[in-house]
């Protein structure tokens, strides 16, 4: 019980990184070495903790003591659990991916593994978190590490990316703010299983208002619609490895808080309306944008940005089966997107501006990692037998269930139009002539055991959907069911 | 000037200097405020004693504390004395002022000694310190008197260098 | 009185925001955009502490005149709040002014209408 | 008191006001640096004698912190001004 | 609250507004920095008043000071004015 | 045009907040919430005689970890994102180095740094006690060595020094945290385990102090790294590309 | 104890007065120098006066109010000082009346500028 705390997902990175550099003047190497071990172990206290985790259950860490309405408490539940079991794993490999990161030396590989570091603990932080103002320390933490994380490399545009990125984050971060006061002098409490109880109280109007600042700040993360101006740049500047995580971890993390929100504190209608008004905007607008994009990053970028507002609708459907394929949906785009993130990076590693079209008959030049991309990208539109089919199908169902069928058919169209570029792109791969004289870089062993992993864990998935059926449905209910969230973490507050 | 002294003159007057004003910060006799006091201000007269005194004890003679203290008085007669100055001519319409940057030579040799002058020279209304080159002080004065040496010298240092000298030379 | 009061502190806490958040969304400077995100800070912090205000209230902190545990004291919980956020705004600007920086060696401007590399 | 302490109250807000003024008419950044040093050395002030008003003797570590902190941002601009950092 | 902190604090928060319209419509830098600072010292005051010395003490040694100065050095290392 | 839309948009913002903050009257009795509790808590449980230290310490320490990890955070970002300096002194602009401070203010800084970190260790040291605590004593003393660094533009901070401050007072929060894990009566992550002491007494309130103590140590030393980095950029010239 | 409450009130009455005399002498001098000849310094007694006012009522807070008027004395010429000289080394020139009066410290600067480039 000592050993598998989730205090560890928060405390153990945040040591390391302050540790870093100091481990650093031991014993160079160890710079490198230290964050996979401890994210090795994060990913398997995680295992530890959510195999363990009975079904409806949740795990209260009350921290310094004190018992929840008053200190500052972590919720595992079977949500929050398999969230940080992602991104726990998704972090290991990473880190697998990048170990040898960084031709460029000691410094530098220093910064970017403290960077990454903390954009882990923040993400899992906002995963993690039962307290409205400590999610709000930790999306700054995220965001923070993010900028730094953008403009790590000099030579590219990142700082540009950067700037607009910290101020999109910054206003947005100031309305949170704000938003969590208006909660506050209206409830008198930080605990959001408390203001869940006291926000009946509030007028709908005043309700109304905090629930577009919290909209308007996590939109940022979640990648949602008006705020999403960042994502196509940073993702595209940043290094390869930090694109991949953004995707897999930091929009996580927003959507996870924006929907712990709506469903575990607000009790409006018009939330859902909101949210799949903008999911569809989201979806809309990004798949359409990324159909036109010649740089395979931003390409990659919209897609992800479609495909967040997909699970944006899909949770806004306020059925147990559109959560379920929201969930489903989030844990296939982080290991998805993650993947072709990072065979992208190598697909157009030597290529100066990562244009497509730099990518003609790579397919022979470098099979392993275009038959990766190839695996992403039909994964990633939804072909069976990978995994990416049955989020899609399950997706498809519970928006049937619902009777919203203008919305049916809107998927369907944007799945076509996903599908019409992806596969563009691997018909340049396969059925298009090399250009001459291409240079290419040739992933080293871990980057492809890091690839590997994932293609592997997609097509198991794939075949065998009910390896995670299973999980994915408790964790939807964990997140549907309110009241036991609420008598989880208050057990002496008697509802109504 | 004189040569320096010991290092462990300095870094004990330090200590000593940095241990009072936590008492005086503090303000409070309790023992565990005292030994906290003791050994911060160790810590820090540690590493800052090099440069924070040229002196050391040498300073605490009895006589020099002695026209330390009536250098206190003379300060504040002419700080009062000159306040009302200043208070005449901005309230008199007319702004009778006559400005000029003057030259005033001094004769003190220690920096610290010439920041104290200097300072007394800012504070006392009428005279701003611009800027010292070696032992040329040069200042804005509001009703020039004159620009020789010797005029500005009597005008404005004079008051405040003759104690000084005795406490720091 | 009171109303008067509200309206003012208030008003003016919002006032402040909005001033900040007009000059982040309509100023071309880079640095008068950051001036603009940080006076938005400003009246964020106000508004906090303008919250945690009490009729008559005395600064929660037990001193030697206030140990009468009857004493009306002022909310402490946003005064911490505030504290967080002003050291994070601080790092938020700190960075902010480094990529400023960053991005006028580059194009060797600071108006954000030259700098279009990536579409703004 | 209370009259007495409204008085001298209104005495420094009317001080502080010129001090405004002269900080938005400049004309050099001089001038607004000036009233900047003055408006800090009158906020000192009132924070000692908030702090006798309001009774509570921690309040003086505030004007403390004032009066060694106040002065290094004006030496900040001054040796901007100079060319020096 | 006393009348006398009233005055203080309407004066404090006439304060804040005037230098905040100033630094957004001044376009030399420096001007606009020594106005955030002078926000940030009426703002201490106002944080006095209302009973939170904590808060003031953090505004006054981040916001003289330190703010201040990050932006100085931002300014010396880029352009002084802002163009039109 | 845009200007006005700005405006109008901004206008309705500040009239719909308005109108949310009416309703709470300013400095009119709220909604008893947590605040009674800490109020209470405070001074009789924990013996920590300012109440906001110990909400920002205790009650809601977690916060705390995450702000120090935010300025962390910064100073890591901006040497991620400027280049510093490698060796004393190169790359400074010579012109700027010879405009040398006078001599005045540069004895004024060797008289007064001292005091200045004197008053900074008062602030964190008597964070439970008094205003201030550790983030404004941290910031106190990286204003002292501003004040020296501007004074004496050659003046060589070293940054070794600083790593080790840093990570070791890091070490010491987290490391505190653990300690309330494995020693305290409930195994929480940073609970009190040390005894708590009388109210209004410099050895009070368990470990409030010392976190308090370690912050200020961690934030002078991260603001004091960030001031050198933002001070002695190189003045010209980015290395070349790494991709 | 009657006597140094008259003595408090009057000094924070002194001291007010001064600080008023300090905003009004920035608002009203002509040039740079001069207003901070008038402001910045009356300012600073007034400052030091109220201060002392209130550490003579109260006793108790006297040895604080003394550390904080010390700094005050230490500082604020400091920072008067590095301002002038800031502003004169901006070019940025005094005023004189009498024409006679020549800026010695330019001419001292002009003088150094001489030897360095000899």
């Amino acid at each position: 019980m000592v050993i598998s705390n989730p205090i560890y997902f928060i405390a153990l990175p945040l040591l390391t990184a302050f540790l870093l550099p100091l481990i650093g003047k031991v014993y160079k190497p160890l710079i490198r070495l230290t964050p996979g071990f401890v994210f090795a172990f994060m990913a398997y206290i995680s295992f530890d903790l959510f195999l363990n985790l009975e079904q409806g259950k949740a795990q209260i860490i009350q921290i310094a003591g004190w018992a929840p309405p008053l200190g500052i408490n972590l919720v595992y539940d079977n949500f929050s659990g398999f969230i940080t079991l992602i991104i726990t794993t998704l972090a290991f490999i990473v880190w697998v991916y990048s170990y040898k990161f960084k031709k460029v030396g000691f410094d530098n590989s220093k910064k970017f593994f403290i960077l990454m570091m903390l954009l882990v603990a923040g993400s899992i932080g906002v995963v993690l978190t039962g307290d409205i103002f400590n999610l709000f320390v930790f999306i700054e933490i995220t965001a923070i590490s993010s900028y730094g994380l953008t403009a790590f490399y000099k030579g590219r545009d990142g700082a540009e990316a950067a700037f607009k990125f910290l101020f999109i984050g910054a206003l947005s971060s100031t309305l949170l703010l704000l938003g969590i006061l208006i909660l506050y002098t209206q409830t008198g409490t930080l605990n959001m299983a408390e203001i869940a109880i006291r926000l009946k109280d509030v007028p709908i109007a005043t309700q109304a208002i905090i629930l577009i600042l919290f909209f308007v700040g996590f939109g940022i993360e979640a990648e949602m619609f008006p705020l999403n101006g960042w994502v196509p740049d940073a993702y595209s500047q940043a290094p390869g490895p930090v694109a991949a995580s953004f995707a897999g971890m930091l929009a996580k993390a927003g959507i996870y808080g924006l929907v712990r929100i709506i469903y575990t504190i607000f009790d409006l209608n018009g939330i859902f309306g909101l949210l799949l008004i903008m999911g569809i905007l989201t979806m809309i607008i990004a798949e359409t944008a990324a159909l036109k994009q010649k740089n395979i990053r931003r390409m990659l970028a919209y897609s992800s940005m479609g495909q967040m507002g997909l699970i944006m609708i899909a949770f806004a459907l306020n059925t147990k089966a559109g959560i379920y394929a929201a969930i489903f949906l989030m844990f296939n785009h982080a290991l998805i997107k993650t993947m072709l993130f990072l065979s992208a990076g190598f697909l157009t590693y030597s290529t100066k501006d990562k244009k497509i079209s730099d990518l003609d008959g790579f397919g022979k030049i470098m099979p392993f990692t275009a038959l990766i991309f190839g695996l992403g990208a039909f994964a990633i539109v939804g072909l069976p037998p990978f995994s990416g089919f049955w989020s899609k199908l399950s997706v498809l169902t519970a928006v049937a269930d619902k009777t919203y069928y203008v919305i049916l058919a809107t998927i369907l169209l944007i799945s076509v139009v996903e599908i019409v570029y992806y596969f563009r792109i691997i018909g340049r791969l396969y059925f298009k002539k090399a250009h001459e004289e291409v240079k290419i870089h040739k992933p080293s062993w871990n980057a492809q055991v890091a690839m590997s992993v994932l293609a592997i864990l997609i097509i198991v998935v794939g075949i065998y959907p009910d390896l995670i059926t299973e999980y994915i449905s408790n964790a939807a209910d964990a997140l549907f069911d309110k009241s036991a969230y609420i008598k989880e973490v208050l057990p002496n507050v008697s509802l109504n | 000037m004189k040569k320096e002294s010991s290092k462990i003159s300095k870094f004990f007057y330090t200590w000593i200097f940095l241990f009072v004003l936590w008492m005086a910060f503090t303000t409070s006799l309790d023992i565990a405020e005292l030994i906290a006091g003791v050994f911060i201000s160790f810590i820090i007269s540690l590493f800052t004693y090099k440069f924070f005194t040229t002196t050391g004890f040498s300073i605490l003679t009895p006589k020099k504390i002695f026209y330390f203290i009536k250098y206190l008085f003379v300060f504040i007669i002419e700080l009062i004395k000159a306040n009302f100055d200043v208070a005449r001519i901005v309230i008199n319409p007319k702004l009778p002022i006559n400005p000029g940057i003057v030259e005033v030579e001094s004769k003190l040799t220690s920096d610290f000694a010439k920041m104290i002058l200097a300072n007394s020279i800012t504070l006392t209304p009428g005279t701003l310190t611009v800027d010292i080159i070696d032992n040329k002080l040069f200042v804005h004065w509001l009703y020039v008197k004159g620009t020789d040496t010797e005029t500005t010298y009597n005008e404005i240092a004079k008051t405040f260098e003759d104690i000084l000298i005795k406490i720091y030379e | 009185m009171q109303d008067y009061l509200t309206y003012s502190v208030y008003g003016s806490a919002i006032l402040l925001m909005l001033i900040g958040l007009y000059a982040a969304l309509v100023k071309k400077n880079l640095i008068k955009i950051v001036i603009g995100l940080s006076i938005l800070d400003a009246g964020i912090h106000l508004l906090f502490v303008a919250v945690g205000y009490l009729n008559n209230a005395t600064a929660p902190i037990f001193s030697e005149t206030v140990l009468d545990k009857n004493v009306v004291m002022a909310d402490p919980v946003p005064q911490a709040l505030v504290l967080t956020a002003i050291v994070i705004g601080f790092g938020v600007t700190a960075v902010a002014l480094a990529l400023v920086v960053r991005l006028y060696r580059k194009h060797n401007t600071t108006n954000i209408d030259e700098i279009k590399n990536l579409k703004w | 008191m209370d009259l007495f302490f409204i008085i001298i109250i209104s005495i420094i807000s009317l001080g502080a006001l010129f001090g405004l003024i002269r900080f938005i008419k400049g004309p050099t950044t001089s001038d607004r640096v000036v009233a900047l040093d003055t408006l800090s050395a009158m906020l000192i002030a009132v924070l000692v004698l908030l702090a006798f008003i309001f009774d509570r003797y921690i309040y003086i570590d505030v004007s403390l912190i004032y009066a060694v902190l106040g002065f290094i941002g004006i030496i900040t601009i001054a040796r901007y001004l100079e060319g020096g950092i | 609250m006393g009348i006398g902190s009233i005055i203080f604090l309407i004066g404090a928060l006439i304060f804040i507004l005037v230098a905040a319209i100033y630094a957004v419509i001044q376009k030399d830098l420096i001007h606009a920095v020594i106005a955030t600072s002078l926000i940030s010292l009426a703002l201490s005051l106002v944080f006095y008043i209302l009973q939170a010395p904590d808060v003031a003490l953090t505004e006054a040694a981040i916001g003289i000071a330190l703010s201040t100065i990050i932006f100085i050095i931002t300014i010396r290392n880029t352009k002084r004015y802002e163009s039109e | 045009m845009k200007k006005l839309i700005v405006i109008t948009l901004l206008l309705i913002l500040g009239f719909y907040l308005m109108s949310t903050f009416i309703s709470v009257p300013f400095g009119a009795e709220r909604i008893a919430g947590v605040k009674d509790y800490y109020l209470k808590q405070s001074p009789e449980t924990l013996k920590v005689s300012n109440v906001v230290t110990a909400i920002v310490v205790s009650f809601r320490g977690f916060d705390t970890l995450g702000e120090v990890t935010v300025l962390f955070l910064a100073s890591t970002a901006l040497g991620s994102i400027l280049y510093r300096r490698r060796t004393h002194h190169s790359g400074l602009n010579p012109q700027r180095e010879a405009v040398v401070s006078s001599t005045l203010v540069r004895t004024g800084a060797k008289v007064l740094f001292p005091m200045i970190i004197l008053l900074g260790a008062y602030v964190f040291v008597h964070g439970h006690l008094t205003p201030g605590g550790g983030f404004q004593g941290g910031a106190i003393i990286a204003t002292g060595f501003l004040l020296i660094l501007i004074s004496y533009r050659k003046f060589f901070i070293n940054h070794n020094v600083l790593t080790w401050v840093e990570a070791l007072a890091g070490t010491t929060f987290v490391l505190i945290g653990i300690g309330g894990f494995i020693f305290a009566n409930q195994n929480n992550f940073l609970e009190n385990f040390l005894p708590e002491g009388t109210l209004n007494n410099l050895i009070s309130g368990g470990v409030v102090g010392i976190i308090y103590i370690a912050v200020g140590f961690k934030v002078g030393a991260e603001i004091t790294g960030i001031l050198d980095t933002l001070l002695t950029i190189k003045e010209a010239g980015l290395n070349p590309d790494e991709n | 104890m009657q006597i140094f409450d008259y003595i408090g009130y009057f000094l924070i009455s002194v001291g007010a007065i001064f600080l008023f005399l300090g905003g009004l002498g920035v608002f009203r001098m002509p040039d740079f120098y001069t207003r901070v000849q008038a402001g910045t310094k009356a300012s600073t007694l007034g400052a030091m006066s109220i201060i002392l006012g209130v550490g003579v009522l109260q006793p108790e807070w006297f040895v604080k109010t003394l550390v904080i008027v010390i700094f005050l004395a230490i500082a604020n010429p400091l920072s008067s000082h590095a301002l002038a000289r800031g502003t004169h080394k901006a070019h940025q020139k005094p005023i004189v009346k009498d024409e006679k009066i020549e800026d010695a410290y330019e001419i001292a600067e002009h003088k150094a500028e001489e030897k360095n480039i000899k």
